[in-house]
């Protein structure tokens, strides 16, 4: 009986052994694989709001983390800054707070005069076929904001058309664009007017 | 608090597993013909999702991280609920004949069913903290019983209509699914965040 | 060659594992909201079934029937993985668009299905080409959920192709109607079931056909039904 | 002698399933024409448009089955459901669709389950869901009401913009929304939430033309409207007090708990039941017998469950009215219901019942 | 809070749920004398017609009969007889369409009218010399059977036993159309009151409460005056409304109490007569006049005179219809009985009954043909309308798709068709029609269920069992073989040696269950212990080891201390098997005390004649203890040792010397019985099929002990047989359906045979009735094989038990506790057969003979020790 036993988990414990071991053999040959194209992937993403040809080598490195409850949402969030045409441009990982159903999780590049080089929405939980209309599958209406800036808080035309700005919102759904603009216009705001504060922050983790 | 009762509420009615993130579908259309039944499996798996929801968050935390082995995950995940089952099925044998009666044919079925390792899966990629993960099995595993138990007794009335021929049985089963899950869109945007 | 005849009629219709067994439910509904993902996901099973039925036939004479379960559901978790890491690998957006349901086929009961009611009593071969041939029955299944829920939610077939593919199969997008409004219904959560129920009404309905032309040798036909069963 | 066979009893009250049906869409017109009034004689071309497709869907089922048309569609039961779902619709959606949406009732909701009694969900209100997540724009681009409307418009123009997109003088259907300021006019319930979205309170949001003091400019007649059909409907016996009572009972109670909470976010009762589709589903809705509870105690629950998930859904949700996603979550409980609530039958001791 | 009784007194009514105010439309009658018409040419008297069974036919074809003579006797409690409504000839006796729904040809007296009305002479009862028993045999002799409808024997509701509180009199009447109560009360207000005193001499009731509607303002006037001055008789005007009339709903509306569902209204203490039957009581008690006629109103717009008539019965229904001016139209209905609960009728010649109250002839605008059927929308309005608070169109839902056990659960079976839900239905669903059918259906199929599974459990019991008995098999050879070629040597002794040890391995597995018993014997003393206080007997009970000695002491009373102890055993039972006490408990506590018992009464008690009743009482306490334990959750293994224990106690009970003690008999038939309803009780229960097993093992060789040797001179010999061999029968029967394995079926058969064998031993020859006892017990045998037969082919194939291994059958055949010679015999059938004395001995022999061959073949398949 004993041995019947014994037997079974020896049978058990050599498969247990062989599927580590596939498992890990197979972890060692795609390891390396995996962490390059999770790169690849982070930069592209980057790269979709900064204009071409922009340098991004150095844009990983660059990452900070920052935290503004006020600008940015209750955690803190990725700063990454390069230059373009010689001039600072930051690209943030932003929180719109007040949309339609929950956060929207956008990608904000602008440079510190104010100028918004690129947005993209990275996650949303927006009614279909009303305010996800922010995703670029769906709607280029995210590529409006590239090359629009923002002056001041009082800049009325950084809004949208029913609050007298120059952002379309989308038939039936209002809250969601008004979100994402208010967001990109603090985000804007935000590094024109304390740019020194990403060097007082600290880098990212070593993940990034 | 209110946080755990907002996760509570998203689990099991905005983010419904079975009508919204299609996990335990199988169990869902299978065990849902008699209203005793779906009420013994709904029980049986709130118990075993919530324990796996907490094992396997002790599986990653103290022994996958730490020893930098997160590509075991599935396998160890899957071991775990596995020895979580044969736990409970013991366990209740001991304990409560009487409910080992009521649960005892689930258990077994209850391995293979992808709600339990999709909850495991699942909190770790919302960076679920222990408390976190064990509500969010517990909710996930009570939005699975509620369906489950509101499908069924659906069906029960559903055996009697007069369905088109082709369509009867899984069928028009998937369909009034649908429609429930028609009707649980509903619930979207209850809980923000 | 009957039995592998058999083997290929059972897989893509007699016992068809998405519309018959209805196994593998979850994967079948959750990623068929593209033909890309659908085809991602039902080859990435097809794999899994055909690696793990081999490799169940080939060491089922050396598994005792008492530990054989623990054993398969091992076996199957390390193909899984590994088929895992290297989709992780090499078609990383794919492998992001399809989340928790690469690691999940552990718990698509085709899988486990197929070894307990195939692999373990079969030839290496035969244990194989069943895997291929279920694997391909559930992918088939799988790409028509994708395709229909494609066309009327986005009006589009093949959109992404180049995750699965590689760039050179952005061309492949064929654009099927073009309007402001497609039937959301289709890509939502409630659609997947709808259009299964569908799917599923008209195979009965075709069988039901057949049946009705040919009385006689339908009912030599036995059917298995297993719609009691874990995910 | 031969003498004719039947079966006891003998004797039979006049009540009629037909006249019933006919009753309750009769009972639509004082809403129906306060809708006209306030938001254009598009629900009529709506009503026209919903009814043939519905006669026509039914009879194609019931042909391919096999079974007498003549027979059932005299039912009018397809005729109540194409009514219901085209009042509940945008006036000027286009034309397809209040049609796909009433075959997906027809065809889908209802006769899939084998026709009149068998389905579980009400057919207008699962059709009017589907509508509304797979068409989002169309399903909320309501006009605004007639006092506040720019561009007057007429029976022609209506018929035009249904089926063209645009009216007969060329107006597209985001210009008619329009108010001078151009900016597209919501109904008071979206007006609300989008306040309420941007920080404002509700009082400040009431400050809006779109609300006349109670509910939604024009929304009130037309709930007022509902409401006359419905008291018409109980005077007739058409419909029993249990759940309309328990509806509006339960959204009052819970509107009211809200408004306490933080009044300033969450507006009156009075608002919730002059609001939106309140009345209609009140009344003429969540009373469709076939899909509604059918015991007593039931009944009750059934309504009380619709008239809290509205207001849960008004007030935190994430649509404007909830109406047909309390309907629809209300009927997939209801086989669960009346298991649960059997009355106890006279003789049984009270555990059983 | 005033008492029931007193809000009663006050004059307050209550209300049920539901129900409906369908047009009345009695004015058409209600204002109008009682008509009476010629006779009719011939009259059909049907031969039953009340609810149970027919009586005796009295007369025959072409017999003259006198008004009111008797056609058939009551010789049953359940029997009312027919009278002959006019003096006349007999012509006929045939069958003739009824008056039933289904107008099913049913026997008739044809009786042609003479027309003198010649009287047979006729004895009114004193009323105040009479007794209570003669005053019910004169309402049963009268032919009276309930008059609202349901026809049932009114001697019986009279006569109950348990104390009334309320005699309700019905006079609601509450279908439309129907006046024949109203007249009766408006014309005959007097009658009807001497009828209720008679009643009311006979119930003794707190009260008598008259229910009238109050659309009968002339009637209860007419009852009102007629009551004036008596205490405690309430006439109640109850507001209209339909069914009103119903006994649970009129019981309702009068005292606000509800019946129990599947109970009468006795259960409660009422007792509800129609008015009717209280007017036929004072005509029968007081004139001698029995139910030969009966008020019946002829109704319907298709008649030119409709009014209520006195009808004879048996009067076909073309009379009175003609008698009123019946002009037919085309497709015309005829509804016996009211609008909402009558029955159309095929055809006119259909003859009126005891429970006829009304015939509609309607015409089409009058009441309308139901439409076509639509379908249900659960609008909800027959729930407002059943009276019995159902869900009339949830059990149409299930009726249709015929699922029983919804319908169950729904309460069908309280429906009580009165048509208010399909009055009411706006889809014109013939409601009523569907219950009935799916009532029809579920009584069929409970049939067929029990039938069908009873085939099952056969075919898997021998599936199994061929299974083990394979493997069984192969062993055994095997184990035989090596024995065989190691015993070479010395065979013989070996032989011998062998026999004993497994004879010592049968046993095993019952005293197993004494060893347990051993293990907690403290436990078990103490309980024992306790039963002999009871009996104020210590000695015995100290001795109560399951020794099973024979020189136990003589007591005086040991009947008391074995109903004790069995009491305590059954409630220990109960109380265990409910509880969830360990099973081994239970079991130490059963084994232990049973055997007790059979000490109790052992050898001793062949002199005392309470043997009977202490086996009685045992066998009760036992078979409640089972029954209680197969439902309760005791695990199975505690059934088993119950069993195994119980049995072989009872055998002792009426051990070898109760051949003197003429109670043998009964002792067995009450053994038999109970163990039959213990067996019954654990087939249907959870209990393994090893208990089953067990018990049949033991059970048998027992009750062959009580019809042992000795008893060959007793002459009830022969009924004890009987009994065991029904009793066996019964067993073997319940056992099949059950869930038990075949094995048991064998074992059953086994032991059994042989020891009924024993009761014809050589030396009943002298006993003339050995004969019968022989036959009974052969008749048993074969069925027993048959059962055992038909799911065991195998049995007899088996080559290696045939005879040259004797010692091996017999082991097998009497099990112990009770290890006697006497089974050898059994093994010898040759001295047993030639030994005939006596004719009828012979013949006893014979079956004997035969019937212990097919034994041995039974036991050639042996149990667990070989």
């Amino acid at each position: 009986m004993l041995r019947f036993i014994s037997k079974n988990a020896a049978i058990l414990g050599v498969a247990a052994v062989a599927c580590v071991a596939v498992v890990a053999g197979v972890n060692q040959l795609t390891a390396g694989e995996i962490a390059k194209q999770a790169l690849e992937q982070k930069i592209s993403s980057l790269q979709q709001v900064l204009p071409a040809g922009t340098d991004t080598s150095s844009l990983l490195s660059s990452c900070r983390l920052v935290k503004n409850s006020e600008v940015f949402g209750a955690n803190q969030v990725p700063v990454y800054s390069t230059q373009v045409d010689g001039k600072p441009v930051y690209v943030v990982e932003t929180v719109a707070p007040d949309g339609y159903s929950g956060n929207i999780y956008l990608l904000v590049a602008v440079g510190a005069d104010g100028t918004v080089f690129g947005v993209r929405t990275l996650a949303h939980k927006e009614t279909p076929g009303l305010g996800d209309k922010i995703e670029l599958a769906k709607n280029d209406w995210i590529l409006s904001f590239t090359g629009k800036s923002v002056h001041n808080d009082q800049d009325t035309h950084f809004a949208v058309r029913k609050d007298g700005g120059e952002f379309d919102q989308f038939a039936g759904a209002t809250i969601t664009p008004r979100a994402v603009v208010k967001a990109v216009k603090k985000a804007a705001l935000y590094f024109q007017q304390q740019p020194q504060i990403l060097l007082e922050a600290s880098m990212c983790g070593g993940a990034q | 608090m209110s946080e755990f009762l907002l996760l509570l509420v998203s689990a099991i009615l905005v983010n419904n597993f079975v009508l919204v993130k299609f996990l335990g579908l199988c169990p869902f259309m299978g065990t849902s013909k008699k209203l005793d039944t779906a009420l013994g499996m709904g029980l049986a798996t709130t118990f075993v999702m919530t324990l796996a929801s907490l094992c396997s968050y002790v599986a990653e935390q103290w022994v996958l991280i730490p020893l930098d082995l997160q590509y075991l995950r599935t396998l160890t995940f899957i071991l775990v609920i596995a020895v979580v089952v044969q736990f409970t099925e013991m366990v209740v044998h001991k304990t409560s004949p009487a409910l080992y009666r009521v649960l005892g044919i689930f258990l077994p079925l209850i391995t293979t069913n992808c709600a339990v390792l999709g909850v495991a899966l699942l909190n770790i990629n919302a960076n679920h903290g222990l408390i976190e993960s064990v509500a969010y099995g517990f909710g996930g595993a009570l939005g699975f019983s509620l369906v489950l138990v509101l499908f069924a007794a659906m069906r029960e009335r559903l055996a009697t209509a007069d369905v088109p021929k082709a369509f009867q049985g899984a069928s028009i089963g998937l369909i009034t699914a649908g429609l429930m899950s028609l009707a649980f869109m509903g619930f979207a945007g209850l809980v923000r965040g | 060659m009957s039995q592998y005849r058999q083997i290929i009629q059972q897989g893509l219709w007699q016992n068809n594992p998405g519309l018959v067994q209805l196994l593998g439910l979850c994967p079948l509904l959750a990623t068929s909201s593209s033909l890309t993902n659908a085809l991602g996901l039902g080859l990435a099973t097809m794999l899994v079934l055909a690696a793990t039925n081999a490799v169940i036939s080939m060491v089922r004479h050396q598994v005792p029937n008492e530990i054989r379960i623990p054993v398969f559901v091992m076996i199957i978790a390390a193909v899984v993985t590994a088929i895992e890491q290297l989709m992780h690998a090499y078609t990383f957006e794919l492998y992001q668009s399809l989340g928790i349901f690469i690691p999940l086929i552990v718990t698509n009961c085709v899988v486990i299905g197929r070894a307990e009611a195939f692999a373990s009593k079969n030839s290496v071969l035969a244990s194989t080409f069943d895997g291929l041939m279920m694997g391909l029955g559930f992918c088939l299944v799988l790409a028509t959920l994708g395709a229909v829920r494609e066309v009327l939610g986005q009006g589009t077939l093949f959109a992404g192709a180049e995750l699965l593919f590689g760039d050179w199969a952005k061309v492949l997008k064929i654009t099927v109607y073009q309007s402001d409004s497609h039937l959301l219904l289709a890509i939502l959560p409630p659609g997947a079931f709808l259009v299964l129920g569908f799917v599923i009404a008209a195979k009965n309905a075709i069988e039901a056909r057949r049946k009705a032309k040919q009385p006689a040798a339908a009912s030599t036909v036995q059917r298995a039904r297993v719609t009691q069963a874990g995910s | 002698m031969s003498f004719r066979i039947a079966a006891s009893p003998h004797h039979h009250s006049q009540a009629k399933t037909a006249v019933i049906m006919r009753t309750v869409a009769l009972a639509c017109i004082p809403g129906i024409a306060a809708q006209c009034y306030f938001f254009g004689v598009g629900v009529l071309v709506q009503i026209a448009l919903a009814v043939v497709t519905a006669w026509l869907c039914e009879a194609a089922v019931l042909k391919l089955r096999g079974k007498p048309i003549q027979a059932k569609l005299s039912d009018h039961s397809a005729l109540v459901t194409g009514v219901l779902l085209a009042v509940a619709i945008p006036a000027y959606a286009p034309w397809w669709v209040i049609v796909i949406g009433t075959a997906f009732a027809i065809i889908i909701v209802k006769q899939l389950y084998g026709g009149l009694g068998n389905n579980l969900f009400n057919p207008a209100m699962a059709a009017y869901v589907m509508l509304l997540i797979s068409f989002p724009t169309q399903m909320t681009s309501w006009l605004p009401p007639l006092t506040l409307q720019t561009t007057p418009v007429s029976v022609s123009d209506a018929a035009c913009t249904i089926f063209t997109g645009y009216s007969c003088s060329g107006n597209s259907l985001t210009q008619l929304r329009s108010d001078v300021d151009g900016r597209t006019m919501a109904t008071a319930l979206d007006t609300l939430r989008t306040a309420v979205a941007a920080k404002q309170t509700v009082s400040e949001a009431q400050t809006s033309p779109v609300f006349d003091g109670l509910g939604g400019t024009g929304w009130s007649w037309v709930n007022l409207g509902f409401l006359l059909g419905g008291l018409f409907l109980l005077q007739q016996r058409v419909i029993q007090w249990r759940i309309p009572v328990a509806v509006l009972g339960s959204m009052t109670l819970v509107a009211l708990v809200f408004a306490m909470v933080d009044s300033d976010r969450f507006a009156s009762p009075l608002f919730h039941w002059l609001s939106g589709g309140t009345m209609l589903a009140a009344f003429f809705i969540a009373t469709d017998p076939v899909s509604a509870s059918t015991t007593p105690k039931g009944r009750l629950i059934y309504g009380a469950m619709i008239g809290l998930l509205v207001v849960l859904i008004r007030n935190v949700g994430g649509y404007p009215d909830g109406w047909a996603f309390a309907v629809m979550l209300a009927n997939l409980s209801v086989p669960l219901i009346d298991a649960y609530t059997k009355p106890r039958v006279y003789g049984q001791s009270a555990k059983r019942g | 809070m005033p008492s029931l009784f007193q809000q009663i007194q006050a004059g307050r009514i209550w209300d049920f749920h539901g129900g409906i105010h369908p047009p009345s439309r009695k004015t058409q009658t209600s204002q109008k004398p009682i008509d009476s018409y010629s006779l009719p040419a011939r009259l059909y008297i049907p031969q039953r017609q009340h609810i149970g069974v027919a009586g005796r036919v009295l007369v025959k074809v072409g017999d003259h009969v006198l008004k009111g003579q008797a056609l058939t006797a009551a010789d049953n409690a359940m029997a009312v007889p027919v009278h002959a409504p006019t003096s006349g000839t007999i012509v006929d006796i045939c069958l003739h369409p009824s008056a039933h729904p289904s107008a099913l040809p049913e026997p008739v007296f044809v009786l042609e009218p003479d027309g003198l009305e010649q009287w047979r002479p006729r004895h009114a009862l004193d009323m105040l010399h009479a007794d209570k028993a003669q005053i019910l045999q004169r309402i049963q002799q009268a032919g009276i059977a309930g008059m609202g409808g349901a026809g049932f024997p009114s001697h019986i509701k009279a006569g109950a036993a348990a104390a009334v509180d309320y005699l309700i009199i019905n006079a609601v009447e509450c279908e439309p159309y129907i006046t024949a109560d109203d007249v009766l009360m408006q014309h005959h207000s007097d009658t009807i009151v001497q009828g209720i005193e008679i009643l009311s001499q006979l119930l003794q009731p707190k009260a008598v409460l008259i229910g009238i509607e109050d659309d009968k303002p002339a009637a209860i006037k007419a009852m009102q005056q007629a009551v004036a001055g008596k205490n405690h008789w309430f006439v109640r005007a109850l507001p209209v409304k339909y069914p009103s009339g119903g006994e649970k709903q009129l019981i309702q509306r009068l005292t606000n109490k509800e019946v129990p569902s599947g109970r009468r209204p006795i259960d409660i203490g009422i007792v509800v007569q129609n008015v009717g039957t209280a007017f036929a009581i004072a005509q029968a008690v007081l004139e001698d006049i029995p139910l030969i006629s009966r008020v019946v109103t002829v109704v319907g717009q298709s008649l030119s005179r409709p009014q209520n008539m006195y009808a004879l019965l048996g009067t076909p229904v073309h009379e009175l219809l003609s008698a009123c001016g019946f002009e037919p139209q085309p497709s015309q209905r005829l509804i016996m009985g009211g609008p909402m609960m009558g029955f159309t009728l095929p055809d006119a010649r259909i003859p009126v009954v005891k429970t006829t109250n009304c015939i509609i002839a309607p015409t089409h605008e009058e009441l309308p043909v139901a439409g076509p059927e639509l379908d249900c929308i659960r609008c909800g309005a027959c729930t407002e309308a059943c009276p019995v608070n159902l869900l009339p169109q949830q059990l149409l839902w299930y009726s249709k798709a015929k699922d029983h056990t919804q319908l169950q659960a729904h309460n069908l079976q309280d429906c009580i068709e009165c048509g208010a839900c399909a009055y009411v239905c706006p889809s014109e669903i013939p409601l009523v029609h569907y219950y009935r059918v799916a009532k029809a259906d579920i009584r069929e199929t409970q049939r067929e269920a029990l039938k069908a599974e009873q085939a099952k459990a056969r075919f898997e019991a021998r599936k199994e069992r061929l299974e083990r008995e394979k493997q069984e098999r192969a062993e055994r050879n095997k184990q035989l073989a090596a024995q065989r070629q190691q015993q070479l040597a010395d065979q013989q002794k070996q032989q011998i040696a062998e026999a004993q040890a497994r004879t010592q391995a049968a046993t095993t597995e019952l005293t197993h269950a004494e060893i347990v018993a051993e293990r907690e014997r403290k436990k078990a003393e103490a309980r024992a212990y306790q039963a002999a206080k009871l009996a104020a007997e210590q000695d015995i009970i100290q001795s109560a080891e399951p020794t099973l000695s024979a020189d136990d002491r003589a007591e005086q009373d040991p009947r008391k201390a074995a109903i004790a102890a069995a009491l305590a055993r059954a409630k220990a039972k109960k109380a265990q098997a409910s509880g969830e006490a360990e099973s081994t408990s239970v079991e130490a506590a059963t084994v232990a005390a049973a055997p007790a018992l059979g000490n109790t009464v052992e050898p001793q008690s062949s002199s005392s004649d309470d043997a009977k009743k202490a086996a009685v009482a045992a066998a009760i306490a036992r078979a409640k203890a089972k029954k209680a334990q197969a439902s309760g959750e005791a695990e199975s293994t505690s059934v088993e040792a119950a069993t195994v224990a119980a049995a072989p106690a009872l055998g002792n009970t009426v051990e070898p010397h109760s051949s003197s003690s003429d109670d043998a008999k009964k002792a067995a038939v009450a053994a038999a019985i109970a163990r039959a309803k213990a067996k019954k009780a654990q087939a249907s229960g959870e209990a393994e099929s090893t208990s089953v097993e067990a018990a049949t093992v033991t059970a048998a060789p027992a009750l062959g002990n009580t019809v042992e040797p000795q008893s060959s001179s007793s002459d009830d010999a022969k009924k004890a047989a009987v009994a065991a061999a029904i009793a066996r029968a019964k067993a073997k029967k319940a056992q099949a359906s059950g869930e038990a394995e075949s094995t048991s079926v064998e074992a059953a058969t086994v032991a059994a045979a042989p020891a009924l064998g024993n009761t014809v031993e050589p030396q009943s020859c002298s006993s003339d009735d050995a004969k019968k006892a022989a036959v009974a017990a052969a008749i048993a045998r074969a069925k027993a094989k048959k059962a055992q037969s038909a799911s065991n082919s195998e049995a007899a194939t088996d080559p290696t038990q045939a005879d040259s291994e004797p010692p091996l059958a017999d082991s097998d055949a009497v099990l112990p506790p009770v290890p006697q010679d006497e089974p050898q015999v059994v093994a010898q059938p040759e001295p047993v057969a030639a030994n005939p004395s006596a004719e009828d001995a012979k013949k006893a022999a014979i079956a004997a003979a035969i019937a212990r061959a097919k034994a041995k073949k039974a036991a050639q398949n042996p149990q667990e020790p070989s």
